[in-house]
């Protein structure tokens, strides 16, 4: 059980880590998105399975598809922007 | 049972859910008619409660889950007569701003007064609860509410940079906040600020309630806006539309300082009562505040942004009051803050009518071109001098009573940085009003770009309605009003007396004891120093602002030497505030370690 | 192990505001913010755990079962709650952003004095 | 200041602030330890009293139901900001999309595809009724149900039906799905007031743990939330939606 916990514990640390290393927002999402799923199992290993649902629901994705969405936007602005320009 | 406390924000909230799902069917005038009632009810409401707070707290149990062997299993509002004052003043706001919007604000359906509620909302509900975890929640309603309304004034695009800025900051500082939370928790198994008050008063304060203390300091900080958890203020309320740039800095700075007061009274101060050191901590954030708020001030020449800072340097004032961990010092900064508010909210209206009116906020552009606006120029005045402290405003009367604390905790320097800090915030508002009313000062060169409007806008709007200037006026009438109410200061150090006093706190959340408190004589305040402080305050803004508008009357040699320190330290204060939002976050962690040193180092 | 998940909890505080700090992409920072605010989700559960503890909910095992705290759960659903919707308006803020400058690099909004 | 001098500021500045952080943190309790009265006090009467087996409900939407409140209306703000600025850039800048529009910019989805998801959406559906609908009784609750309810909509959009999404959530319905949530919680706060006894009072017959008709105003409350988190959420979804699909033009399709 201790061990299954360690792990659990050292796997968010490094996938928060990794979400913050990811500077493309596009792969940051995805990074993103296993990372709010690891939390959600870190939760339910805290005997916490309402907190881990949600997370999971949200984090994992929820808040991912958000994000692409907005960077959809994002990209659709350049897209027109450029042959404005052009 | 007296369901007052609770309708005070669930009104609100009520109110603002039904005018969003009502609001492809409610004309415009309806909901302006709604948000602006609901809002003077809220302030009635406080009012209410202020009255009847006065006897001791009012303690409401949520769901009626009153604590059981002082073991509290619910949520409870504690009201204090400082905690309703606050929520009054932030409803008088919330009600003159709507006001004033009323003909200048054009709303995107009515979705935007459902979030000016949900704002005030948050804030009174912010300023009643009794309960950690639940302060931490209303701090983030008004302001997930505060961020979306700094961010939508799309003509202007700096206010999304500023709303981002703001946003991310804020967020960092409320993430902090809930750290500090989590480790009394874990702690002590409490929430509620009087049984948390309890059981830290069991020891002196060790690492764990050295470090909690510092991440709620720091989380309400940046609310704040203390330096150097500061540089996001000036974007967000500086191009944040009128109607909530008047609670901005009216009310919303305040409620950080409010709430490091009520959580040093009720839970830390009996574990660090042994530590002087942190007063001297505290006074240390609250000089640099004052100075760097007051100089930024003046060297702004953007009328709201020079609020903006006016309010980051009034901010370090108020922090003084409450830094000398005294009742007398905080009775007068409470004082002051509320009659602060109402001038600071007074101004910022001011100025919504110049830009509505010429159709920008530059000091430069706008030389002589508000002559026509007589009643924009009287209440900028007037709310100048309101600034400065001088009597027989709200402001002077608070501002007694700090410096009657600091000179009896020995700290009489402290009153030297009353009237220097008046006089540059004052300074940088009498020559913003004395060059765009009276044109006075040598002529600028008309600058190349910006929003100059032709002067026909002007034409356009030849009248200034009475819902733009009775709202300000009142405002104003209200910060006099809180200096001439005879008896006035006796029921504040009544109240601060009661807000200091962690044991009767206790007392009446955890037994439910409501002890007419005998209420100790107080001394009366000393006037006349404080008076002649004031008045050399003003004169020192006259003559600075006179400087500022003719420098070349100074004689050459000092003109010199002045430009060779002022120069280059306006420089270097510019440039570090550059709205950059990596400079926000890092200025904040380089706070948190500098804060957190020292306090480690004094508690020991 | 006997202090291991808070440290986590203050390794991602830091990684995630060095994350805002050097961020080049207003998107990524709002990301690195989120992390930041993981770390809250972590402390807040942990200092609720008890080793032997089943999850707070007693349909299937009688009241008095060792049981992890419940108090910790429910302000952990209100924080998450609140950190995804703070998440969404910086992205609606973001968009904006775009509209306006063109661009999501924080080098290049720059504060336009006066 | 420059990138490489903030961040070197930043780095100094987070060592130390780390160092403190975790000496504070030292000061905790080991873990595996909880020390606190207040979880075992609410473990140890929370089914008794309320009659709820799910203990994080009771104090969720009882105990400290005046916190959700905040939070509902903390959801409740970010989607009209959200709202707000998007709609408001909606307005300079584009036409609302009409039909034929959306169905022209919709990228294009393959049968198979639309065929899954769209047979999914059914049992997400009922999925995430019965988190609402249970949250007293087991894990879950108005929250993870609304934001389950969220994602069959998402589901619709994916298959590529987003015209069929238009119809099923138009902005009026989710508007107002989530005003009414965001009320409903208030009034149920107003019965108790209204009973005479304090705000957010339980005052609905309790029943017996265990049963799906117990715990009093808690299921109210959960349907009020998984309201108002399903309304909030498919208007977040839809509003960056809208974003996507209005700005693309006939060129862009891929």
């Amino acid at each position: 059980m201790i061990v299954l916990e360690v792990t659990v514990f050292l796997l968010v640390a490094a996938a928060g880590t990794a979400v913050v290393l990811t500077r493309d927002p596009l792969n940051q999402a995805i990074v993103a998105s296993f990372y709010g799923l690891v939390l959600g199992i870190m939760f339910l290993v805290f005997q916490a399975p309402d907190v881990g649902l949600s997370q999971i629901t949200v984090g994992a994705v929820a808040l991912p598809m958000m994000v692409l969405l907005a960077l959809a936007k994002v990209r659709a602005l350049e897209g027109s922007r450029g042959r404005d320009d052009r | 049972m007296d369901a007052l406390p609770a309708l005070a924000v669930a009104f609100p909230l009520l109110v603002a859910a039904a005018l969003v799902g009502l609001a492809p069917i409610c004309p415009r005038r309806v909901a302006d008619a709604a948000a602006v009632v609901t809002a003077a009810i809220v302030a009635a409401l406080g009012l209410a409660l202020l009255a009847r707070c006065l006897e001791g707290p009012v303690v409401y149990w949520f769901g009626g889950w009153t604590p059981r062997d002082g073991i509290v299993l619910g949520v409870a509002f504690t009201v204090d007569p400082v905690g309703a004052g606050l929520a009054t003043l932030a409803g008088v706001l919330a009600t003159a701003a709507l006001t004033f919007s009323w003909r200048t604000f054009e709303a995107v359906r009515t979705l935007h007064h459902g979030l000016m509620l949900v704002f005030l909302a948050g804030i009174v509900g912010f300023c009643l609860s009794g309960d950690l975890f639940n302060m931490f929640v209303f701090y983030e309603l008004f302001s997930v509410a505060a961020y979306a309304l700094a961010g939508y004034r799309t003509t202007d695009p700096g206010s999304v940079r500023g709303a981002l800025n703001f946003a991310i900051t804020n967020s960092v500082g409320a993430i902090l906040l809930l750290g500090g939370i989590a480790l009394l928790y874990g702690r002590t198994g409490a929430l509620n600020l009087a049984q948390l008050g309890q059981a830290l008063a069991k020891g002196p304060a060790d690492r764990l309630v050295v470090v909690a203390f510092l991440l709620l300091m720091v989380g309400f900080f940046v609310k704040a806006a203390v330096v150097p958890f500061h540089f996001w203020l000036a974007d967000a309320y500086a191009l944040a539309p009128t109607v909530v740039g008047v609670l901005f800095a009216g009310v919303v700075s305040e409620l950080g300082l409010y709430a490091v007061a009520r959580v040093y009274w009720t839970v830390f101060s009996a574990s660090l009562a042994g530590a002087e050191g942190v007063r001297g901590v505290l006074l240390l954030g609250a000089v640099a505040t004052a100075l760097v708020g007051g100089v930024m001030c003046l060297l702004q020449h953007h009328l709201a942004r020079m609020l903006a800072y006016a309010t980051i340097s009034h901010v370090g004032l108020t922090l003084a009051g409450f830094a000398l961990l005294g009742p007398v010092g905080a009775g007068g900064a409470v004082l002051y803050l509320l009659a602060d508010g109402l001038v600071k909210g007074s101004l910022f209206i001011s100025v919504g009518i110049v830009e509505h009116h010429l159709h920008d906020v530059g000091e430069r552009r706008l030389q002589g071109r508000g002559r026509h606006l007589p009643w924009a120029a009287a209440l900028m005045t007037v709310g100048a001098l309101g600034l400065a402290g001088v009597p027989p405003f709200g402001t002077f009367l608070g501002k007694a009573l700090m410096e009657e604390a600091a000179f009896e905790a020995g700290f009489p320097w402290l009153i030297g940085l009353y009237v220097v800090v008046a006089a540059l915030t004052s300074a940088a508002l009498l020559r913003a009003t004395g060059r765009v009313f009276l044109g006075l000062g040598p002529p600028q060169a008309p600058a190349a770009s910006g929003p100059r409007a032709p002067d026909e806008a002007a034409l356009r709007h030849p009248q200034v309605h009475a819902t733009q200037v009775v709202p300000a006026v009142l405002l104003l009438a209200g910060a006099l009003a809180i200096g001439l109410a005879p008896g006035l200061a006796g029921a504040v150090q009544d109240a601060a007396d009661r807000f200091t006093d962690r044991q009767a706190y206790a007392a009446a959340v955890l037994q439910g004891a409501r002890d007419p408190a005998s209420s100790r004589p107080h001394p009366p305040v000393h006037l006349t120093s404080p008076a002649l402080g004031a008045v050399l305050s003003a004169l020192l803004g006259l003559g600075l602002a006179l400087a500022a508008l003719y420098p070349d009357r100074l004689p050459a040699r000092l003109r010199g030497g002045v430009a060779r320190v002022w120069d280059p330290a306006a420089a270097m204060l510019r440039g570090l505030h550059g709205g950059h939002v990596g400079d926000s976050v890092a200025w904040l962690v380089v706070g948190l370690a500098g804060f957190g040193t020292l306090l480690a180092l004094v508690v020991r | 192990m006997r202090f291991l998940p808070y440290a986590v909890a203050a390794w991602l505080l830091l990684v995630g505001l060095y994350g805002i700090v050097t961020s080049r992409n207003l998107v990524h920072a709002i990301i690195c913010l989120s992390v930041a605010q993981s770390s809250t989700y972590v402390l807040l559960l942990s200092v609720g755990f008890e080793r032997g503890g089943t999850a707070p909910v007693f349909l299937d095992v009688p009241v008095g079962t060792k049981a992890v705290d419940p108090v910790v759960g429910a302000l952990t659903l209100t924080d998450i709650v609140v950190g995804a919707t703070v998440s969404a308006l910086l992205l609606a803020l973001a968009v904006q952003a775009h509209k306006h400058h063109g661009t999501l690099d924080p080098e290049r909004l720059k504060s336009e004095q006066d | 200041m420059t990138p490489g001098l903030r961040r070197r500021v930043f780095l100094a500045a987070a060592a130390a602030a780390g160092a403190l952080l975790l000496w504070g943190l030292t000061g905790l309790p080991d873990y595996g330890v909880y020390a606190g009265p207040y979880g075992d006090v609410l473990n140890q009467v929370a089914v008794a009293e309320r009659k709820a087996t799910n203990v994080v409900a009771s104090v969720t939407f009882d105990y400290r139901g005046v916190d959700t409140m905040g939070e509902e209306y903390i959801l409740f703000a970010a989607v009209l900001g959200v709202a707000i600025l998007l709609r408001a850039q909606r307005d300079e800048t584009e036409q609302p999309p009409d039909e034929d529009a959306a169905d022209r910019h919709a990228p294009a989805t393959s049968n198979a595809v639309r065929v899954i998801g769209l047979t999914l959406v059914g049992p997400v559906v009922l999925f995430g009724l019965y988190v609402v609908a249970h949250g007293h009784l087991t894990p879950g609750g108005g929250f993870q149900g609304g934001v389950v309810l969220a994602t069959a909509a998402l589901l619709v959009y994916l298959s590529g039906e987003y015209v069929t999404l238009r119809r099923v959530s138009p902005e009026l319905l989710t508007d107002s799905a989530e005003a009414v949530g965001a009320a409903g919680y208030v009034a149920i706060g107003l019965l108790g007031v209204g009973a005479g006894a304090a705000f957010l009072a339980n005052v609905l017959p309790l029943g017996q743990p265990g049963a799906l008709l117990s715990a009093g105003t808690i299921p109210p409350i959960n349907l009020a939330v998984g309201l108002e988190v399903a309304g909030g959420f498919v208007l977040l979804l839809s509003e960056f939606l809208e974003q996507t699909l209005v700005i693309r033009r006939p060129g862009e399709v891929t």
